[in-house]
Formats: structure tokens, sequence, C-alpha cells
């Protein structure tokens, strides 16, 4: 199982800053987290910045995923 | 998932690394480039925008009758000229913004929220008549009391600029509006267990003011509407995918239906990641049914661009006598101007990037006040926060009695480092950066009387993004790169040295220009320091990918299997034989063996350059004045790769000299009504040629392993650490703390004072 | 654009018919640095400029027995040029050199910035010093007036409607005298003054200094001629303590304001300070004579 | 507001317009004679960014009224190169790598040639103080300062 790690907004918004899912590719982990907290469809979340074992990903889709891997979600990072 | 680029052995590189000249470098030496303000066509007429004199005002009547009649007056038009506009986040050159901000920032609906706020635009036959026509307008306002710095935002009775904003981020939803956008947290570890732990603990307050990016070019477009064939828009901008985008959008455009050309750019900086100027002006085409020309004034830049926040860091870092940093804390606050949207979390995310601490905890809060929306402005949001990490850092290992960079060396993020946002730093060059500084011969020099001495760190991530690249292959062997990242340092150059390295075909054999939104597929903008980083790799997957076709045809020739063909050198082998043919004979003769050769290289850039500078400054200051000279200057910067040297080092000799600036006097002045008080290079004293030594610098290189070449961006990092490296300097140099920003004489004179 | 007509006369006569002819407001116009900007705003009243570059009397300047005799339209680019000037009146020059950019050096001139009257001129503290006085030409004929005289507050001289600054004028200084002019900027260069000093120093053989005249800028809504400061220098060797008696005299006599160049408090501390410190430089001079 | 009639020289060009008693002689440049290598950075004199000659003396185009072009000499950027051959100057810019953006370029260029021509053989210091008016914001001038030594360099040796 992949590990999924939320920035605090998210947490704020679901009660959790990490989870367990089980996934090939990285559509695999929203459709399992919206599947488990559809308010999560409201957010930012397909905005946000990710990184699948510590590599940053913008816009993912297909990336993807081991059964031990860390999939971080944070603040879309951009520049000056 | 595996990185399957791995960085080459840079000693092989026969064009990278070098430095050629610029293939822009004519037009841009002789004045034939083309900028912003540069076109002109037939039948056009000028527009300008009718901007508030206040900073916090509700509009209670417009009267254009009087303009509107003055001969040579061909449109005006306000916000309710915009097609319905509602609230949606949409994907701009600086990340998102809600499209309803965007378009109350473009023109103001029934509030003005900063002095210079647009109101409504006006076009005539000439600059001269537009600008009398402004004259005519009469503008009815009921004044409100503005609010200009993040206290005054978050005061408890403070006038509320948006009634129906709500702070998002509080573990209870508000039920009354507020200044404050959000609160963000970021965490790792416990800060209360670290320090706990610490022998010496600092805590301040730090002040930055608002500063502007001050691109020497001001924001200008020409526009032509046409409502059955293609609109365009001629504009200078760091992404013209994204004028077209955000400016479709609001004007319901089919993309399709909306060229944007971008012109060659006079600086931006992140100051040119969005839209002022160009769906007004195409608003008063369609209206005049008229090309429409709109230049900004230089106030108006200064007034009515987006500069870079104000901020009030609060910073708490304690270490171990040892030198061990056990904890650092920070509580941001960032002002968005009027339109949520500061680069508060990044701030939070770059502030202690640098250190290898177990303990970290920042606040971050976004607050709007009545001042321009700020903008990107390099490195959004990091020089800010590392500033004041890096000056409590700074003053830690002087407590400690600690030379700073062993301090920083002793706690230095490195590959595997957990950053507070989450994911573990690839390989980065922070430790090689310091151990340069170290070794430099400025840090061995002595200071004389009243010189200080201060280092600063600095971090920025450089992510990649969406790139597009076509390399078209002429039948004499030579190409044109088609790229669409707007040049606004010298890119083109470093995307030729990239085609010529993966070709093996000299770098003067290949042209780069900067396609329109017709003439390539999308590319994020200039910004991030993306380009080199993610264009130069879609620059070799194009490339690669004319490598296959010339293999391919050189197979064809020879009627032999593909497998046996070697590329070198620029020249198809046979490796089964004795044959050669290069470049310039497969395109000869390409229509023979299946057409011609183009190749392609769309990409969405994995991975991250993430750079980091090690900066130090000398000072001398005067006791009597308060006045500020920066002496010695050494930039020291992992580039991962420097592709074209020159420009690596222009960057960050740059980005040193506009973080001297924002350290030493660069402020925008409000009076207590919000007016601003120094809209121009007079008065926001950005640094002169008499103002600097040469700067030194210090390119490490420590391969970035998500590019082919090791890349990493380099424009960004170099902003940050001028700002602790210099006030630092200046502290060492009073023997006072400094806390606020500029160190401007006066501030200067005010802490010797307070301190004798 | 409100600058609606151009008059290009030829002698100083033909320039004061022209003033009084006109029937909109109507300016002199010598480098324009700072009237093309201010007659921008498209608000602002249709403007007559009398161009004066084309009047040779405007634009040469002459050194005799009489001291120096400046056409007020001599660009400050070949005003700093005249080493003969220069030898006389280093602190003049060095204030003319200091306005503006090179770019601007091109056009600027002393009259101009005198004329145009900032309470920040840079050169109207070292003609205060210098004992500088101010031809004034009109209708009815010539008058004669200290440029201490000349301005009258923030961007107004003395002249009526129809007068035109027609020559500046500096004595020759006594022997051993010299000047200097210093400013504060919070840059190196194209700022303007926040404060400024102008000290001429007269010394005997001894050095002693026998004649001081002491001038600062930027710290009212006129330069101010300080005769305390002058007083505080005079008699003595400009030992430490006369130094700083005159730059406490000097900062007594400000009456600055705070703006965005500036607080009055620090304007008040640092006018005292560029008074020490060139009574200093003018004093090294004055012995070197 | 009737236009005024001007002929002047600029680039060696005899050269005629009409304008109004108030335009810049910049305004003139860039959109009546469409030489737009002139830039337009303040309009006020502070960046130098639309330098050019008048009589060989460097000013600024934005502080010079149109009308006063009547008789002078006007040089710009595009008078500098000889057609394609780069001047000295242009050429060590391209070398160093003292232009990033390039909106500044050709006021300095124009600048750093009245420099040299005035004093062959400036200090370091002379040159950054007589090119205080140029506001760079991309190279912190360290590369604009270094083509310039450079360039007098070489044009002393061609000398």
């Amino acid at each position: 199982m992949a590990r999924v790690i939320f920035p605090d907004e998210i947490e704020k918004l679901i009660g959790e800053n990490n989870l367990m899912v089980d996934a090939r590719v990285f559509r695999d982990v929203v459709t399992e987290l919206i599947g488990r907290y559809p308010e999560l469809k409201e957010s930012s979340l397909d905005k946000m910045a990710v990184a699948i074992d510590d590599v940053i990903v913008v816009d993912p889709l297909l990336e993807p995923i081991n059964s031990d891997s860390d999939i971080y979600f944070f603040h879309f990072v951009t520049g000056g | 998932m595996k990185n399957t680029n791995e960085a080459t052995d840079a000693s092989h590189y026969k064009y990278i690394g070098t430095r050629s000249i610029r293939p822009d470098g004519f037009e841009k030496v002789t004045g034939r480039a083309n900028y912003g303000a540069d076109l002109s066509l037939p039948g056009m007429i000028w527009g300008k925008m009718l901007r508030s004199p206040h900073a916090h005002a509700m509009i209670k009547s417009i009267d254009i009758s009087k303009a509107e009649a003055l001969a040579g007056v061909m449109a005006v038009v306000t916000y309710n000229d915009f097609p319905s506009v509602s609230s949606e986040i949409v994907a701009t050159g600086e990340g998102t913004e809600d499209l309803l901000d965007l378009a109350r920032n473009l023109m103001a609906d029934g509030k003005v929220l900063y002095h210079g706020h647009a109101i409504l635009g006006v076009a005539a036959i000439s600059r001269q008549i537009a600008e009398q026509a402004l004259a005519l307008i009469d503008v009815e306002y009921e004044v409100l009391p503005a609010v200009l710095d993040v206290r005054d935002a978050m005061a408890k009775d403070a006038p509320v600029l948006h009634e129906k904003m709500y702070t998002e981020g509080l573990a209870e939803t508000p039920n009354t509006a507020s200044n404050v956008a959000s609160v963000v947290e970021l965490k790792k570890g416990d800060v209360d267990a670290g320090f706990a732990q610490a022998d010496v603990i600092v805590e301040r307050e730090f002040y930055t003011p608002t500063v502007h990016q001050g691109y020497i070019e001001p924001h200008a477009c020409t526009v032509r509407y046409d409502e059955h064939g293609q609109s365009m828009v001629w504009c200078s901008t760091q992404g013209h995918f994204d004028v077209r985008a955000t400016t479709a959008k609001l004007l319901h455009m089919s993309l399709s239906k909306l060229k944007v050309i971008a012109s060659e750019i006079g600086g931006g900086f992140g100051g040119k990641t969005t839209v002022y100027l160009e769906p007004v002006a195409l608003l008063m085409s369609k209206k005049s049914g008229r090309p429409v020309k709109m230049i900004m004034d230089r106030d108006e830049v200064f007034k009515a661009s987006g500069p870079g926040s104000a901020t009030r860091n609060w910073i708490k870092i304690g270490a171990k006598n040892d030198g061990t940093i056990t904890a650092m804390q920070g509580k941001l606050h960032y002002e968005a101007g009027a339109f949520k949207g500061s680069p508060a979390r990044l701030g939070g995310m770059t502030a202690f990037t640098p250190y290898d601490v177990e303990n970290m905890f920042v606040e971050c809060y976004d607050v709007v006040v009545n001042k321009p929306k700020v903008a990107a402005y390099r490195a959004p949001g990091a020089p800010q926060a590392e500033y004041a990490a890096e000056m409590i850092v700074s003053e830690l290992a002087a407590r400690l009695a600690i030379d700073p960079i062993d301090f920083r060396l002793q706690n230095a993020a490195k590959e595997g480092t957990k950053t507070i946002y989450g994911p573990k730093l690839k390989r980065v060059g922070l430790v090689e950066c310091l151990e340069a500084a170290k070794n430099s011969p400025h840090y061995q020099q002595a200071l004389k009387e009243n010189q200080g001495r201060g280092v600063s760190s600095g971090f920025w991530f450089n992510i990649g993004g969406s790139s597009s690249v076509t390399l078209n292959m002429n039948r004499d062997g030579t190409g044109t790169i088609v790229e669409g990242s707007p040049d606004i340092g010298g890119s083109r150059a470093s995307m030729q040295l990239m085609a010529a390295e993966t070709l093996g075909i000299a770098a003067e054999s290949f042209k780069t220009i900067v396609a329109d939104t017709e003439n390539i597929a999308h590319n994020d903008g200039t910004g991030g320091s993306r380009t080199t980083f993610a264009t130069g790799m879609a620059v070799v997957e194009a490339a690669k990918d004319v490598i296959r076709q010339m293999k391919e045809r050189a197979a064809s020739v020879w009627n032999v299997n593909v497998d046996v063909i070697d590329w070198v050198d620029g020249v198809a082998i046979n490796v089964g034989g004795s044959e050669k043919l290069s470049a310039a004979e497969i395109c000869a003769t390409a229509d023979r063996t299946g057409g011609q050769i183009s190749g392609q290289g769309n990409i969405n850039a994995r991975g991250a350059g993430p750079s980091f500078a090690v900066h130090i400054c000398d000072v001398e200051v005067d006791k009597e004045t308060g006045k500020v000279d920066v002496v010695r200057y050494t930039a020291i910067q992992d580039a991962g790769k420097a592709i074209h040297p020159s420009y690596v080092e222009g960057q960050y000799q740059g980005g040193a000299a506009q973080g001297i600036g924002w350290a030493l006097n660069e402020e925008y002045v409000y009076n207590d009504k919000g007016i601003l008080q120094n809209p121009g290079f007079l008065d926001y004293r950005i640094p002169l040629a008499s103002d600097l030594p040469m700067i030194e610098t210090v390119i490490v290189e420590v391969p970035n392993p998500a590019h082919p070449f090791g890349v990493r961006g380099v424009g960004e990092s170099g902003i940050i650490p001028p700002l602790a490296a210099t006030a630092y300097a200046v502290s060492d140099a009073i023997n006072a703390p400094i806390t606020d920003l500029p160190c401007s004489p006066p501030n200067v004179l005010a802490v010797i004072q307070a301190n004798s | 654009m409100p600058i609606v007509d151009y008059k290009a006369p030829v002698s100083v006569d033909e320039a004061i018919t022209m003033l009084a002819d006109c029937n909109t407001d109507v300016k002199v116009l010598a480098g324009g640095t700072d009237l093309i900007i201010q007659a921008r705003p498209a608000s602002s009243n249709p403007l007559t400029v009398i161009d004066v570059k084309y009047i040779d009397s405007m634009m040469t300047a002459s050194v005799d027995s009489d001291g120096l005799t400046l056409g007020p339209a001599m660009s400050c680019a070949e005003f700093t040029a005249r080493d003969d000037i220069k030898a006389i009146y280093p602190g003049l020059v060095e204030a003319a050199y200091l306005i503006g950019s090179t770019q601007v050096q091109g056009r600027a001139s002393v009259g101009g910035n005198l004329s145009n009257a900032s309470p920040a001129a840079d050169t109207i503290p070292p003609l205060i010093a210098n004992g500088a006085r101010c031809v004034v030409a009109g209708p009815d004929g010539e008058r004669d007036v200290a440029v201490e005289d000349f301005v009258v507050g923030v961007g107004n001289n003395c002249m009526l409607a129809g007068e035109l600054l027609k020559k500046i004028h500096l004595p020759l200084p006594q022997a051993r005298t010299s000047d200097a002019y210093l400013r504060f900027i919070p840059r190196t260069e194209m700022d303007i003054a926040v404060a400024g000093a102008g000290v001429s120093i007269t010394l005997n053989s001894d050095g002693l200094c026998t004649a001081a005249r002491v001038a600062i800028g930027a710290v009212a809504v006129t330069a101010l001629l300080v005769p305390a400061a002058a007083e505080a220098l005079i008699g003595t060797k400009l030992e430490d303590s006369a130094l700083q008696a005159a730059a406490s005299a000097a900062s007594a006599a400000s009456k600055p304001i705070s703006d965005r160049r500036g607080t009055a408090d620090y304007r008040r501390h640092v006018v005292g300070v560029l008074v020490k410190r060139a009574a200093s430089i003018a004093a090294q001079r004055a012995q070197e004579k | 507001m009737a236009k005024v009639h001007v002929n002047t020289t600029v680039n060696g060009d005899a050269v005629e317009f009409l304008c109004n008693p108030g335009e810049t002689l910049l305004d003139i440049l860039r959109n009546d004679l469409q030489l737009t290598g002139t830039k337009e950075g303040c309009g006020s004199g502070d960046c130098g960014a639309c330098s050019i000659t008048v009589d060989d003396r460097l000013v600024c185009s934005c502080l010079v009224l149109a009308v006063e072009a009547e008789g002078k000499k006007i040089g710009t950027i595009e008078g500098v190169a000889d057609k394609d051959q780069l001047n000295v100057i242009q050429q060590k810019f391209l070398e160093h790598a003292a232009l990033q953006c390039g909106i500044c370029t050709p006021g300095l260029i124009v600048s750093v040639q009245a420099l040299l021509k005035e004093n062959p053989n400036p200090t370091e210091e002379q040159a950054r103080y007589y090119l205080a008016g140029n506001l760079c914001r991309c190279t912190g001038y360290d590369k604009i300062i270094r083509a310039v030594m450079d360039a007098a360099e070489t044009m002393r040796g061609a000398a």
C-alpha cells in the first residue's frame, strides 16, 4: 500500500494527515481519495503539486505508483 | 518512478559550457529587436486607463459624457463591458487565481481598492487625446479608510476590503468577513520538544517593505479584435499562452480565435506573468473597430502592476551549544495587496529549507491591504521569509561563537533531508556552495574599520512544467528550434547549445525562435526558473527525435536495419560497414526518404532543479549618516550544469543586485491615506552602476539527476541571500541588530543612535 | 499637450518682448529637464515656452577680475568642463556636476536649477556661499538680486511676469578663499538631495578663518544662509569643536520636513554633518591656494 | 494647435517632420520616424533607456522637445553600427553577455559611445558614474562594465 500525506488544508478538511491507498497509477490515488472523502472533489486537490517518491510532478495522472511509494500533496509552486 | 535521465559526464561536452554569442544578440545591440511598445498597425489608436486617486473608496458615479464628446475619442470601456464574469479558479502564470479578482483588478467593479486601481479605459486617435479625455471624466467617490499594513488589516475593527471574504484554514469556519484570506500551517516534528533541547534561543520580528521588480520596460501591448477571424495580441509577457488563456476566458473567446505574440520582453522577474492591459485593450478594439496600443507610464507601473509583498515575519530558532539546531519556528504575515493570493505559503515552504532540522513549524497568513495586488517577484515569497530566518541563524552563530558558515554547514540540508512541505530533497549542492564560500578569497579577506560582513543561504524549488519544442531541419542540415518560452535573459543561446550538444552539430547551425501561440503547442510561462530546465529538456527530446529520424533515413538509404546505425558528431555511421552520411546529406535528400525532418519534444517536465545559493557581502557604514556602501560581494550558487556560463553568472549577479537594492533602499512609501509617494525611478531607488562593486561569482555544479545535462534553474535563488547577507553585514558593522528593511540611511542611523 | 507654442528668440530683448506679448501661460525653456516633466499633465494650462538657448549671452561664461559672469542657460556639462571656473569655485562646479545623470547634465543649467527654485536644488547653497547675484531683466529694465533673495519659496522665484534671469554673477573670492558643496543622497547618484551644504572659507596666512559663508539646502522651503554657522567658524582654525559648533548652528537653523526622501530629524542631523565636512574641505582648499 | 515643421539630421540622414510644440523628440523618433531602437522606460529622465546624442551631447530624448531638433545633428542606436558591421562597443556587449533582456542596451551603447569619445581611458569608477543614469535591472552592471573597459582598451589599441 502506498502512503499519501496531506498538507494542512486537506488535513483540516478530512481530519487525517496521511492515508494508505492501493494504487498502480496516480489516477487510482485520486479516485480512491475522492471515493473515501467526497468533500475532496470540491477541494483544490487537482491544483496541487505532487511528489511521488520525492520526484515532484505537476498535474500527474498516469504516473506509476509502487506498493511502498510515498505520495505528498503540497501547494503548487510557481516562480517569478 | 525511476528516473532514466542520468546526467552525463561534463568533461565530454563540446558545446555546452561554452560562452557562445547569443543568437538574438545582433538585433538587441542594434536596436532592431521589437519590444512590447514597438509595434504599430495601420489605423491604430491609443488606449489609456483612468486610475483611482484614492486607496479605498466606493465609486458613486462615473460621468464619461464629456470624454466621449471630445473629438478623437473612439471608445470608453468599464467593468460592465466584460461579458459575465463569475468566480472561478483559473490557472495563470502565477499559479492559480480567481477569475473574478482578475477582472476586478483590470477594472474596478464599484469599489477601488488601491491608489492607481484602474477604473476604465479610453481609446483615442492619439496618446495625448486619450490623456485629455481622462482628465474630462468625472468620478464621484465615497472615500473609505485605507488599510496599509498587515497589523492594521488584522486589527479588531479594521475596515474590511471584501465583504464576502472569510478566512480559510481556521479550525472553525468564521462567520465574519476578514482581511485575512487564509492561514496555513506547515510542520515537521515537534518544535516545543526541539526548543526544550536548545541551549540558546533567538527570536525576533522582521519587516520587509513592498518592493517592485523594477523591469525597465513598462507593460505594453498592441491588439486587434476581429469578431469573425483571428484576434491578435502583441505584448510583453513572460507567458503568452497564459495571456491567451486568461484573456480568452474573460472575453468568452475560444483559444483558437486568439493569437498572442510575445514581443521581446524588457525584464519581468515575475511581474509579467499576468494581465493588466490586454483584455481591456481588446474590449476597446472591439468597440472602436480599430487596433489599439497601450503603454503604461512608469508611475502606472509602480502604482498598479504587481509588486512583491511587504511582510512582518516572526522567527524563533533554538540550538545546542555544540551548534546543532534543534527547532525552527515562524509566523509569517504577507500582504497580498487588494486581492487574496500572496506567496505567504511559499515563504513558509522555503524559510527553513536550507537546514536539516528535525523540528519545524510555520504559520502563514495571507492578508489583503489597500495596495496593488502582488505578483510573482523572483522566487516569490522566499526572500522575505528566508531573510528573517537567515538573520536569526547568523545571530545564533554569533551567540554560539561559531563561524557562520561552519554553523550552516553543520546543519545543512542535503540529499535525503525531509522538507517542511513533505518530500525529501534529492541530490543538492548546498554543502558544496557553503564550502566554496568558506574557501573563497573574499571570505579570507580581513575587514577594515566601519565594515561588516554577512553570509546567507537561499533556496528555491525550480519546478518543471509544460514545454513544447519543434526542431525543424533545413535541407542544408541547419535547423530552427521553435520554442514557446519568451527569452528574458539569453535562453535562446542555451537552447541552441543543448540542441547542438545532443545532435553533435555546431551551435551556429541552429536558430532559436520564440513562436506565437499558433505556431507551437502550449508552453507554461518563463517563470520559476523553468526555461533552461524544462524547455531545455524539450529541446533535448526534439533533438533526439531528429536523431531517430536521421538514423532511419540513413538506414533506408543503405538498406540496412536501423539498429546498426550510430549517430556520432552529427553524422550517421553504418557500424557494419564504412558508410557515413552527415546531417546535411540526410537533410538534402530527405524528400526521397520520406519527407522533411522535424523533431518534436512536448513534455510535462518531471522533477525539480532545487538550487541553493550562498552569498557573502561586505559593507562599509558611514556612522554619522547611516549610509551603507557595499564594498565586496560574492555570489555562489549551484547551477547543476551551466549550459551557458556567462548567462548563469548574469543571473547570479542580477539577483544579487536586486536583492542588494531590496536590502538597502527600495521600498514603496505610502502616506497615511494610502497614496503612493514614490512611483518613479527617482525615488524608488534601484541600484545604479555607481552603487555596486563587481559581483564575484562561483558556479558550483552538482548535477541535477532530473535533467539530461544536470541543469538546475538558476534564475531565482540568487535574489534570496542578498537581503540577510547585506542586512547582517550592516548589523555587524554597527554592532546592533537590524530587523527592518530597507537599511536606508535614516533607518540605519536610527538603529545606531538607539544603540549608542 | 499643454505646451502649445514654442519660440526661440536670439536676443535678450527679443525674449523679453516675447514674454510680454504672450497670451497664454509662459515659461522660459533652458535645459527643460524640470519644465518638460512639469508641463506634461493633460490637465495643466496651455503653455508657451521661450527657448533661450539661441541667445549667446545666455549660453556662455567668462571669468575676469570682476569674477564669474555666467549665462544662466549654459549646460552643466559645458560648465563643469571649464577648468578656469573650477579653479576658482570648485564647490559650485561640484554642485553643478551633481545635478542628475550625464544625460541630464547635457541639458540642465545652473540658471534653470536656480529658477526652478526647488528647496533641494544643488547649485543654490554654493551660489549663496559665494555671494552670487542675479541680474533680472524685464520690460522696465534690469535689477540685481542676491541669490538668497531670488528664491522666495518652494518652486517660486522673485521674478515678475515678463522678467528673465539674464546673468548670474559671482564676485572674485579674496585670497586664500575656497568653497565646497556636499549633499547627502541615499544612492551615489541620480537622487534629489536629502540635505546639502555649501561653504566658503577664507583663511589668513596663519590658517585662521577670517571669513565664512555657510548655506544649507533641502532643509527648509528655500536654501538658507546661516550666519550663526559662519560665526562659529570665523576666528577659529576649524578645530573639531568649531566644526561641531557650526554643525549645531546649521542643524538649529534648519526647518526640514519629513517626506519620502527623509524624516525631519534625519535631515536636521545630516545637514550638520555636511556643514562640518564641507567646511573642512573648503578650508583645505583655501589652504592650498 | 498648428504643427511645427522641423528640419534635422538623424544618423547622418536629412529628415523633416511635423510635430506638436509639446511633443518630445522620443515620441517623434519612435512613432513618426519608426526609430524604435530608442526605448521609453520612464519618461522623466531617470532611466536612460531613451539616450541619444544631440550635436554629440548625450541627452535623454524624453526630456527634449522635438521642435528643439531643428538644425541639429541627432544620433540614435540605429546609427551606431556601420550597416551590418557592429561597432566595437556592440561587439563587446555581445562577447561579455552584457545584456539579458536587452531593453536598456540601446541607451547604454549610445551612452558608452559618448563616454569613450569624451574619455577613451576611463577608470572603472569613472565609467560607473558616467553610466549611473542608465538603469539596468538584469545584470547588476558587472558584465556591462567589463564590456565597457574591454571596448575602451580595444578602441585605444586601434586608434
